[in-house]
């Protein structure tokens, strides 16, 4: 019959119209400003620099290998390495970045500098009222604005905040024995050396002793 | 001489006026419909009030239209390039103020013996509904089939002939 | 007590001209009538937006304007002032003087259709002989105006959409006038007075209205139909079809006249539901003898306020009509119906008292109308769209 | 009020207007144009010698003129239905163009 759609088209629409001052499933608004809806476990908008321990300057993850400088697409990350080394987590002395300029009104929130980070480094905020009325400076955040303490990682996305920790923590934990037994190889070599009367003095490997064996041993684990 | 009968004159001379003699095609169309409003000013000057409203339901309603959407389909609202009037227009205005001239004499000639005011009449619809159903239930009859052959032929003849496209 | 509240309008009217001096009172009376008409409408017009903005909302799940004033009250007024406050740009290549007067032509012939509706016990404006056929002369003209401003804005898409919105306004003013025929008929006059004092009568409570008869009930439908479309409004707002025609004929129109062509849609919108009203649902009658103390007037603007949820609702739940199958329906289908209705309604008066006319009138109707469904859907241009897919 | 003499008047002076458009004009809407200015000038003479006549309650004057409005209406409709015609075949509504018989 004719006509028969559309006055079923009405009930329904008659019913919505009813049923918002009713149930709450048929009026879905949340009123913005007031009242706020929980940011799900992957929520993403702009990234910021992780830092371990008090001070962010000291605890920065990032050792400005520029690899996410590199992969941005729109390109809104801008890095100047620092002159001198300072030690990382695992006690090795690392660069850091002197300079971190993250532009947000530029990046949209791709999440590929987090992927790309070999050093856990950078992570993705759910902090997104960022407006300024400047519409240049304001957003070009730099490193101070950008740090913030695992703690707020850990509190945004839990569980992955957790996993990266356990990693870390791993790593940490291969370094130190791995430093540990490079450091009895050498004392034993050092003995060996001094217990040796007086021949083989060019012993192959010499200059193993000179540098930490730590730095190949690192590149390898992270890949 | 009243100073109402004065304006609404006026008004419609203006409109027949400006619709003659304009460039523009559709101002000319819009002209004639304030030339159509003003006679219906009129009629309802001359108390025929049934007659004023169906003249503006008519004409403005849909005659005016017409006359827009004809001009639209044949792309006359661009003003033509070799202008506007035809070659002998002077020949038209001769015969047109000649016209004029028998009229307004014949007019002003028998102005004495014209019958004077009279009281209004008061016209009701149903008196108008009676006339039509028993004095002129004739030309009722042939005016719908005039209007329903004219209403076929109107749509025959402008219709885009189907089967010459396919 | 209920006399005076029913009257209120019309002694404050006696008691106002009444300061005046005798030789200017019948003027002073039109002339306060008409301000009150011309300051009581928009005035609805802003409440409609507020309740259409809130409505809609409603219906999708969602809350509508609440910022602006408590529950979003003031919205209308906020949207009136960024109207006024906005600047009338007139596009270089528009025809000036057409594409100025065209608003003021819309709102003037809309606002003059507003003088033969009766709005209360003797509470009409011009109580004319021919009321109807004046109200449907100026409903007439609001087509010029329409095409006026779509042509004068030299704009494809205006003019479009004042094509599309001339074609559809003439195909469906014959439907509008045929089913108010039956009405005339009926009552045998032109007066709008008249219809309505022929439904004020009750039996058994239960009112005289045109609506409760099943000419009455079918004219009503298809004058419904045909007022849909003759506003541009819900399932026949194609003309100003945002997604393809921009904003159909006001597309070159800002600032004020923009609102003029918007307080013109609704007041078209106003009117012809009023007029539904008298026509088919007894003017300002009560709906039950015993409600009779309420005062007229208010019978009527709930009626008219009714009519206006209506077209909320259908807006809030149609989807817009193709041109093609918009004209199909009005010629195919809504004219022959309205034309049989007639037929009906002389069948229903001359068939006297009794049950068989009522037997033999529904009929008639939904026999027609249940076969003109189905033919007009089987051959396509009235069902559920088919669409062609590239093979 | 005004006399007769007065509308008469000014539907001789429509009537000539009329006239002067249908025969100066080129395009041939305009000269349908002054064929309706004329028919509206008849039908004001009509109703002017109706309301102006010894008894109107007659009605003949305005009867006339209603028939007269409706059979106008309709001739509008053909000739504008004809002038779309020859305009789609000829591609002109320039009636100076428009001499040659061929089909």
């Amino acid at each position: 019959m004719l006509g028969e759609g559309i006055l079923k088209g009405l009930a329904e629409t008659a019913r919505n119209f009813a049923g918002s001052f009713v149930s709450a499933e048929r009026l879905t608004t949340v009123q913005y400003p007031e009242q706020r809806i929980a940011p799900m476990e992957a929520t993403r908008d702009f990234p910021f620099l992780v830092y371990d321990g008090a001070d962010w300057e000291a605890g920065l993850r990032c050792v400005a290998c520029q690899i996410c400088e590199k992969e941005c697409p729109p390109q809104c990350i801008y890095i100047e390495k620092s002159k001198d080394k300072k030690p990382d987590f695992t006690g090795k002395p690392q660069f850091y970045p002197a300079r971190f300029d993250i532009d947000i009104s530029v990046c949209m929130s791709c999440q590929i500098c987090v992927e790309v980070c070999p050093f856990e480094a950078i992570k993705m905020d759910t902090e997104f009222e960022l407006s300024t009325e400047d519409r240049f400076g304001g957003l070009l955040l730099n490193r101070k604005k950008l740090a913030k303490p695992n703690e707020h990682y850990h509190k945004i996305h839990p569980a992955e905040a957790a996993e990266v920790d356990a990693r870390l923590a791993g790593e940490k934990v291969k370094a130190d024995a791995k430093a540990k037994a490079a450091a009895e190889a050498a004392a034993a070599k050092a003995a060996a050396h001094v217990a040796a009367p007086a021949g083989t003095e060019a012993a192959p490997g010499g200059n193993a002793a000179g540098n930490p064996t730590a730095k190949p041993v690192e590149g390898e684990s992270r890949a | 001489m009243s100073f109402v009968f004065y304006a609404i004159a006026g008004l419609t001379l203006a409109g027949a006026l400006a619709a003659v003699l304009l460039k523009n095609t559709v101002h000319c169309a819009l002209a004639l419909t304030v030339a159509f409003a003003g006679l219906a000013l009129l009629f309802l000057e001359l108390d025929a009030q049934f007659a004023g409203f169906a003249q503006i339901l008519v004409y403005i309603g849909a005659v005016a239209v017409l006359v827009v959407f004809a001009i639209l389909l044949t792309r006359g609202s661009e003003t033509p390039k070799d202008g506007v009037y035809s070659r002998n227009w002077l020949a038209g205005l001769v015969i047109a103020a000649g016209v004029f001239a028998v009229l307004g004499w014949a007019v002003l000639g028998s102005a004495r013996s014209l019958p004077h005011e009279t009281a209004a009449p008061t016209v009701t619809v149903l008196q108008i509904g009676n006339a039509l159903m028993s004095r002129y239930v004739l030309p009722l009859e042939i005016v719908a089939l005039l209007l329903t052959a004219a209403l076929i032929g109107a749509v025959i003849v402008a219709m885009h002939e189907k089967e010459g496209q396919k | 007590m209920i006399e005076t509240a029913d009257q209120i309008f019309v002694l404050l009217k006696h008691w106002l001209v009444g300061f005046l001096p005798a030789g200017w009172q019948p003027v002073a009376g039109v002339a306060l009538s008409v301000v009150a008409i011309i300051a009581f409408f928009p005035a609805l017009f802003a409440l409609t937006v507020w309740i259409e903005r809130k409505g809609l909302g409603r219906m999708q799940n969602r809350i509508g304007p609440n910022r602006v004033g408590p529950l979003g009250i003031l919205q209308p007024v906020a949207d009136a002032i960024k109207s006024l406050t906005k600047e009338d740009i007139v596009p270089l290549s528009a025809d000036a003087a057409v594409h100025f007067l065209a608003p003021l032509l819309l709102v003037a012939a809309v606002f003059m259709g507003f003088a033969v509706l009766p709005m209360g016990r003797n509470m009409t404006l011009v109580n004319m002989d021919a009321g109807l056929l004046f109200y449907f002369a100026m409903g007439a003209s609001t087509e010029l105006a329409v095409f006026m401003a779509g042509w004068s804005s030299r704009n494809k898409y205006s003019l479009l959409g004042a094509m599309r919105a001339v074609a559809q306004m003439i195909s469906y003013e014959v439907p509008l006038l045929m089913s108010s025929v039956a009405v005339v008929m009926m009552t045998g006059s032109l007066s709008l007075t008249k219809i309505v004092a022929a439904q004020n009568h009750y039996t058994w409570g239960l009112p005289h209205w045109y609506i409760f008869t099943p000419w009455g009930f079918a004219g009503f439908v298809m004058y419904a139909i045909a007022t849909t479309a003759e506003t541009n409004r819900s399932p026949f707002d194609l003309p100003e079809g945002e997604s393809e025609l921009v904003a159909g004929y006001h597309t070159e129109y800002s600032g004020f006249k923009f609102a003029l062509f918007f307080l013109g849609e609704y007041l078209a919108m106003f009117s012809i539901s009023g007029l539904g009203a008298t026509l088919f649902l007894g003017g300002w009658s009560a709906p039950f003898s015993f409600l009779g103390w309420v005062p007229s007037w208010i019978w009527f603007f709930s009626k008219l306020m009714l009519s206006i949820f209506v077209f909320i609702w259908m807006r809030g739940t149609l989807p817009r009509l193709r041109q093609d199958q918009l004209m199909n329906f009005a010629w195919k289908f809504v004219l022959p119906l309205t034309l049989l209705n007639l037929l009906v309604a002389a069948l229903w008066r001359f068939l006297g008292e009794g049950w068989e006319r009522w037997v033999v009138c529904l009929a008639i109707l939904l026999l027609a109308y249940a076969f003109m469904g189905r033919e007009g859907m089987r051959r396509g241009h009235l069902g559920p769209r088919r669409y062609r897919y590239a093979e | 009020m005004t006399p007769l003499a007065g509308y008469l008047l000014v539907a001789a002076l429509l009537f000539s207007i009329g006239l002067a458009g249908a025969l100066t004009r080129r395009n041939a809407i305009l000269v349908l144009i002054g064929i309706e200015l004329m028919l509206n000038a008849a039908n004001l003479n009509l109703i002017a010698f109706w309301r102006y006549g010894p008894h109107p309650e007659a009605l003949t004057g305005m009867m006339f003129a209603i028939f007269s409005i409706a059979v106008a209406a309709a001739e509008a409709a053909v000739g504008l239905g004809l002038v779309i015609q020859i305009h789609r075949h000829a591609h002109t509504t320039d009636l100076d163009q428009m001499n040659r018989m061929k089909g």
